[in-house]
């Protein structure tokens, strides 16, 4: 987990100090009412920048997205060699339709499925799809591959708080869910013309 | 609406729901399936056994459970589980269901609560818990839910519920808001009630305790809440710690009026 | 010890309808646990079903029957206060039988 | 329970002589295992499923009705009905096309029994259900598809 600390001031809609009081003993509570177990230590229930900045009634100001935004950016990790959607569909279709990996029943960190079937439509032929994201069915079909919208699609699977702070979608890359190979095949899922993605 | 609204030109632009969106599994009925289940649901054995233990006398002090105060005087359980959580005097705490049981088996039968904090679901005296909840919860099927938010040790923790309830944290970024706030929803084919309204979080709070189909297992709402946290990949949850009692006072409170449906039968 | 079953049987216009909640594991022996073996079978493979003491059903199971089996069937006859019987076997040679009244 | 009934049941494929005492207590129930329709239980294919019960290949029926759901949220619990309006229905069995093994349940209903039950089976994946009803000595069937749904974060 390379996740960053940062004491952001909250811009949470609160006024008052009960108010801050109340935030500061729901902040301890979701550290004293947890237990280390395993691979899932009290280190995850602190919140980093945009944990904090994303957890209020209503999400930070245009400015703070931005800034926050930014920093996420800078965390993308992208293809050296360029070679962005050189993976094979059918290792990605595997990542795409685990929900496994990081919890506390997991012995070890790596290996983790994407889970992106829990939130996501791609094949249109599964009827098991979450609908909690947009529906990515024909993803490179309807799309295209055209440089831009291949590097956002790199970009968006390694670090989603990047394009917007408060997205409900994990930092696949960033968070240490998914490896480069990893994301390497999920895009050629998304893109690959003879991927069910896109039949 | 939000999110969409934050996207940047190009991210809209790219991942806006696509032309073909809704053409498959958007509208999974599974009203058929849950009506032929209604009856005859399996939670009914564990009922029986938790009835039986309600009566045995055990433990260390060799009693029954039959003088638990469950907060609606000694011994009553009818309509006991549709009030809670609420708030007890004699342990000056606010206690959900499985909490005031805890205490019931401590002080009464003398049974250690760290032996059932420290255990495993489904396993010892934390399995023999459930089923006393599955006894005590079939008796406020029907009820409406009646939580005393005026008492401000509740609404106390309703606020702590509320704020818990959107607390994003862990390896995955999640809070329960990430899939519980927005309507018609799902994981996979799994439907998820936005429990931001009082129609969501009464059918997140009068479904759970549940028998579920898909492990033949009776699930508490402790249990259901820590596999929540489980999933959303944060630290494991203490059983019947602050933020289990918090949450479920938010989902509870915010679910006032609603019928209670226990137990249900889940995926 | 097998659990106790859970038999409902209530008699209406002459006919008795009755639903029954079996405590079982119903194992199909294809499954593994988290050591990776095989998970035995252990499945309830025969039932039957008797007012006072005549038959009324007989059923063989599979191991495709779900967990906790569930069973509803009816049978033309049974009074109030009738005696009916449930009993089952499983291919451990673990038994159990059940009675209720008639409502 | 009279002689004849006892001959019916054990020609109609259902429980025999020797389950029916085991269940009564009359024998060890590991005996009664000989009794069971294994080889209809162990039967890889809908042939061999219809054969074990030497029911050839059963007519399509009007008469013969499912009652499951068309979408089940969860394959481990999909819960089937079978109704025949077939005169002198003696044998109802529950088969799932795409199970390892097909034969979920056979019922044998006595003189006076409903030709109406219910219960719940295992469903591996999205599959026909059959049921097949054994009536004046001749077999029919009905069929029905269940779409089994995955749910949950899979975690």
């Amino acid at each position: 987990m390379k996740k960053l600390f940062l004491a952001l001031p909250l811009a949470l809609g609160l006024s008052g100090a009960s108010a801050d009081e109340l935030q500061t003993r729901v902040e301890q509570m979701m550290l004293d009412s947890f237990k280390a177990n395993g691979i899932a230590g009290l280190d995850r229930q602190k919140q980093d920048a945009v944990q904090k900045a994303c957890s209020g009634l209503t999400p930070p100001d245009a400015e703070t997205m931005k800034k926050l935004e930014a920093a996420e950016m800078a965390t993308i990790k992208w293809p050296t060699d360029g070679n962005f959607t050189g993976g094979d569909w059918k290792e990605g279709q595997k990542i795409a339709a685990s929900g496994r990996g990081l919890t506390w029943t997991d012995k070890t960190a790596d290996n983790n499925g994407g889970g992106c079937y829990n939130c996501h439509a791609m094949d249109p032929k599964e009827v098991s799809e979450g609908t909690i994201g947009p529906s990515l069915e024909g993803y490179g079909k309807l799309r295209g591959s055209s440089e831009e919208v291949v590097k956002y699609t790199w970009g968006k699977l390694w670090n989603s708080k990047a394009y917007n702070a408060c997205s409900d979608m994990p930092r696949n890359g960033y968070g240490g869910i998914l490896t480069e190979t990893q994301i390497r095949h999920v895009m050629a899922y998304l893109f690959d013309p003879a991927s069910p993605v896109n039949q | 609406m939000r999110r969409q609204l934050l996207f940047t030109a190009l991210g809209a632009a790219i991942a806006l729901t696509s032309p073909l969106a809704g053409a498959a599994g958007d509208e999974l009925n599974f009203d058929a399936y849950r009506e032929m289940l209604a009856d005859g649901n399996p939670a009914e054995l564990l009922e029986m056994e938790g009835e039986e233990l309600w009566r045995t006398a055990r433990g260390p002090k060799n009693a029954t459970l039959e003088q638990c105060d469950l907060g609606r005087g000694p011994g009553v359980v009818e309509g006991a589980a549709a009030q809670l959580p609420r708030y007890f005097a004699d342990t000056d705490k606010v206690q959900d269901l499985e909490s005031r049981l805890m205490h019931c088996m401590e002080a009464q039968q003398g049974i250690p609560s760290a032996e059932i904090i420290n255990g495993q679901f489904l396993k010892g005296e934390r399995g023999k818990l459930a089923a006393l909840v599955a006894y005590v919860v079939t008796h406020s099927k029907g009820k409406p839910i009646a939580i005393d938010l005026s008492h401000p040790r509740v609404k106390e923790m309703y606020d702590m519920g509320e704020r818990a309830f959107r607390y994003r944290t862990g390896a995955m970024d999640f809070a329960c808001s990430s899939c519980h706030s927005q309507d018609g929803k799902r994981i996979r084919a799994t439907q998820l009630p936005n429990i931001t309204k009082p129609e969501g979080a009464a059918e997140g709070w009068s479904s759970w305790p549940a028998y579920r189909v898909s492990n033949s297992q009776f699930w508490t709402m402790q249990h259901r809440l820590w596999d929540c946290f489980r999933q959303q990949r944060t630290a494991e949850p203490v059983f019947a710690s602050d933020v289990t009692i918090a949450l479920s006072v938010f989902m509870a409170g915010k679910g006032n009026g609603a019928e209670a449906r226990w137990p249900g039968v889940k995926r | 010890m097998a659990s106790p079953m859970r038999i409902r049987a209530a008699a209406k216009d002459g006919v008795t309808e009755v639903r029954v909640l079996m405590s079982h594991v119903m194992e199909t022996g294809q499954r593994k646990d988290s050591s990776g073996a095989v998970i035995p079978a252990h499945f309830i493979t025969e039932l039957t079903a008797k007012h006072n003491d005549r038959l009324v059903l007989a059923a063989e199971f599979g191991p495709s029957v779900s967990t906790n089996p569930y069973l509803a069937f009816k049978f033309a006859g049974g009074a109030k206060g009738d005696k009916l019987v449930v009993s089952w076997v499983d291919n451990k040679g673990d038994s159990r039988s059940d009675e209720v009244q008639i409502a | 329970m009279n002689p004849q009934r006892r001959d019916t049941l054990k020609a109609g494929g259902g429980l025999g002589v020797l389950g029916l005492f085991a269940a009564a207590g009359l024998i060890k129930p590991e005996m009664a295992q000989a009794a069971w329709n294994k080889t209809a239980f162990e039967a890889k294919n809908m042939e061999a499923a219809f054969a074990a019960f030497s029911a050839g290949k059963p007519a399509e029926s009007a008469d013969v009705v499912i009652t499951a759901p068309d979408i089940a949220e969860n394959g481990a619990v999909v819960p089937v009905g079978v109704v025949s309006k077939l005169p002198a229905t003696e044998q109802i069995v529950i088969m799932i096309e795409k199970n390892p093994n097909m034969v979920a349940a056979s019922f044998t209903l006595p003189e006076g029994t409903v030709a109406d039950v219910q219960t719940r089976v295992k469903m591996g994946q999205t599959s026909d259900v059959y049921a097949m009803v054994k009536a004046d000595g001749k077999f029919y069937m009905a069929r029905k598809e269940v779409k089994v749904t995955l749910g949950g974060c899979g975690g």
